[in-house]
């Protein structure tokens, strides 16, 4: 039989270990599955390469990871923005590492991570210090950067619904980068804020199809990073 | 060679439960055309199998009543299918992401030809007057966790279908696992073709002889 | 003011020139638009090349296209399937050109048309006569072909419904190729059963966007292949 | 140099609206956060435009109302949006298909510099302690059919923005096609800054003096 929910967050994310390299969804706090994360810092792996398109906010969610200093390494395309100072301060004093990529290049990396496919060809970032080092190629008179795949052992995301297959559906622009990361993930644990029996999502409009999927667990109402940030919360 | 008796070994039902019997519960499974088809029959109680189906469906329920199918609702033998409750569909580059990308657990797929190190052929027979045609096997064989070949054990002809190189067109290279016969299971190893299990009141040699490689007995029981 | 519909299929394709490349959605009878493909061939252009997976069936759709000599080559995975006898004859006389892909390989390719991506690297294939001639590389240990993106001058497909902005949502298995292929058509047209106001289709469960689409056409009772071969159609 | 008066050329509003009116009806359009989400509000009457936004909504509305806002429905800028009636919400993979396959008709992003061959410089200023960060910059200006960039004719410090060469990290090769500044409307040419229209009160040369590298004056008309 086929049941893929656990009952809590902790037991969730029981078996990340130090030096996983760890996808987590989310755009700026849109998606991003703070319950997760949080049970992930109780839990205590270090030494994490994290991938996620930013590097949270405040000292809550991803920012709060990083700041325990679990986080040796971000691949992410912007590391900064409103009311993020953790990461800047640990990167201005070498105590983590950074691989910038291209937002777009970041997301066909991870789908590409997914779908088996271990290099590609892209025009982004040619001529720009961001394709240094990379192998670059003519196709058709123009100039491409070839660029890896990416995946990981565990990837952590939110979602609105999901049934006990692993079926998923998303809510608005949290979407964002949990499918492609739910490919990418040799695990892939997602919080949901609903978890139904197979059968109640309509099957024309699953986003993540439950092969993607091997951990699903409850979380009826998820904090929003920036209310918790605007209340001065700071994990744990 | 032994002498023919009219039937020996497993008919084509009792291959596809063979099969049933090793595939654990909880597996997403590719099912090819033929004889793999008929596993779905034969799973055992209390296992739940989710079966993909390349063109687009996970959770492919079984063929439709008497009409009551629908022309846009199929798998990829393009005959008519239904789908599960917990089912999705999806469209062409997501399906073959789950297969190239080592998603699915299982294959089940027929041969022409298996090597001795696990080289498939099952595509074409590379006649010139045949139209080549291979649709998804070449990517079902790379991407799949694990590729069993389910198949009679020699031609029509009486030739061998497991064989030391293929010399029909490949379809992939050291790609099959496991190959249940009507005679046997067969592994494919480093070192060959292992026998894993004789078919009801087939011998070691009758196998052997209908083998066009090298079989290595089961190493802890005698070889009957 | 943006309304993509046409009022009919033959204004849909009237600009389909000699030697254009032409997807065409469908996997056997699923999703294929037999009402554009019928409308092409009275249309008349000819030389083309085509993406299907298959060649079609009976002599109706593309197997009536295929038939009329309009098609000089095939880009397909498996041109051969009961009652399909059109293109056999054809190949065999050596009267139409074959690219045989393999199915993920080519829905990959169609994608990586549509994404911007000219190539990547996939095993599928590796070591078969469909590498021939394909270059090989190691990533990791194992061995890859390089695979090229590939585009169209007109996609043609069929959906279940259709908005004016050409949003599309579709039916069952008829999804397969289409969104890929409305991807990588520099012109999308689409066959509908039903088309409806911007704002009738949940923005979540749209599955086709409506910037890869350029036309849209209402065919409320579209035919069905097996039917018309059935009933022994012949186009026209 | 002419004298400074107080103000001079067009304020940020009146840029935005003078991008606007070069925006073709039916364009589907992605902005960069500053001046160019400004444009939305300067759209001629009768013109219907499609913006997208990269993090996955195409059909992006205006802010919400004061306290309808949702967390989870935000543009690139991570600040809360609407959707219009006929929009669409997507992954990111599908987001930057949109982007690098050429399907938008144009960007307008913002530039720290811009160089007469197109090059654009718009992500890092390359100090030593800035925190490089390029979001999908880099992907824009390499597959959206049109780039414009809009941006003040020099720096706070008087240096100018228009330049022979970039001297910041680049974001692309080539890639800008028209420029609009508080001064003019510039484009990028083969032969390099090819003036194509004078904010109102602002002579030729004053533009020139304020351009780092050789401005080509409007072929038809008198500079004035």
């Amino acid at each position: 039989m086929i049941d893929k929910q656990l009952p809590s967050v902790a037991e969730a994310v029981a078996d990340i270990h130090d030096g996983a390299t760890v996808m987590i969804g989310g755009f700026g706090e849109a998606g991003s599955p703070i319950e997760l994360i949080h049970a992930l810092i109780d839990q205590g792996a270090k030494n994490l390469t994290v991938v996620n398109n930013n590097t949270g906010s405040g000292e809550v969610g991803l920012a709060a990871l990083i700041k325990a200093g679990r986080v040796a390494k971000m691949i992410c395309s912007y590391p900064r923005s409103m009311n993020s100072t953790v990461f800047p301060e640990l990167y201005r004093n070498g105590e983590i590492e950074l691989e910038l990529v291209p937002q777009g290049t970041l997301a066909e990396r991870i789908r590409a991570g997914g779908a088996g496919i271990p290099a590609f060809y892209t025009a982004t970032a040619v001529g720009t210090m961001l394709a240094d080092g990379k192998e670059a190629r003519q196709f058709d008179d123009k100039e491409y950067v070839m660029e890896r795949g990416l995946k990981a052992d565990f990837s952590l995301i939110k979602c609105r619904k999901a049934d006990t297959y692993g079926n998923l559906i998303f809510n608005k622009t949290a979407r964002n980068f949990a499918p492609p990361m739910a490919m990418a993930g040799a695990v892939t644990i997602v919080q949901a804020a609903e978890v139904v029996a197979p059968g109640a999502i309509d099957p024309e409009i699953v986003v993540t199809p439950g092969i993607f999927v091997e951990r699903v667990v409850q979380v009826q109402n998820p904090a929003h990073e920036s209310e918790l940030v605007a209340a001065g919360v700071s994990y744990p | 060679m032994s002498q023919e008796r009219p039937r020996i070994g497993l008919d084509r039902d009792e291959m596809a439960a063979r099969v049933a019997q090793d595939i654990p519960d909880g597996s997403y499974v590719n099912l090819g055309i033929g004889i793999p088809e008929r596993i779905t029959r034969f799973v055992p109680e209390g296992r739940e199998l989710i079966y993909h189906t390349e063109n687009g469906l996970l959770g492919m329920g079984p063929s439709p009543e008497e009409g009551e199918g629908e022309p846009e609702l199929i798998n990829a033998g393009k005959r008519q299918v239904t789908a599960i409750p917990g089912a999705s569909y999806f469209q062409h580059p997501d399906s073959f992401a789950m297969i190239r990308g080592g998603h699915l657990d299982l294959c089940v797929l027929g041969a022409l030809q298996v090597a001795a190190n696990g080289d498939l052929a099952n595509w074409s027979t590379g006649g010139p007057d045949a139209i080549p045609a291979v649709g998804g096997a070449m990517d079902l064989v790379v991407g799949v966790k694990s590729v069993f070949v389910v198949t009679q054990h020699c031609t029509k002809h009486g030739d061998p279908k497991l064989v030391e190189a293929c010399s029909y067109p490949l379809t992939g290279l050291g790609c099959v696992d496991r190959i249940y016969t009507d005679l046997a299971v067969i592994d494919v190893t480093p070192e060959g073709f292992q026998l894993v299990e004789l078919s009801p009141g087939v011998s070691f040699d009758y196998v052997a002889e209908r083998t066009g490689a090298p079989l290595l007995p089961i190493p802890t029981a005698t070889a009957t």
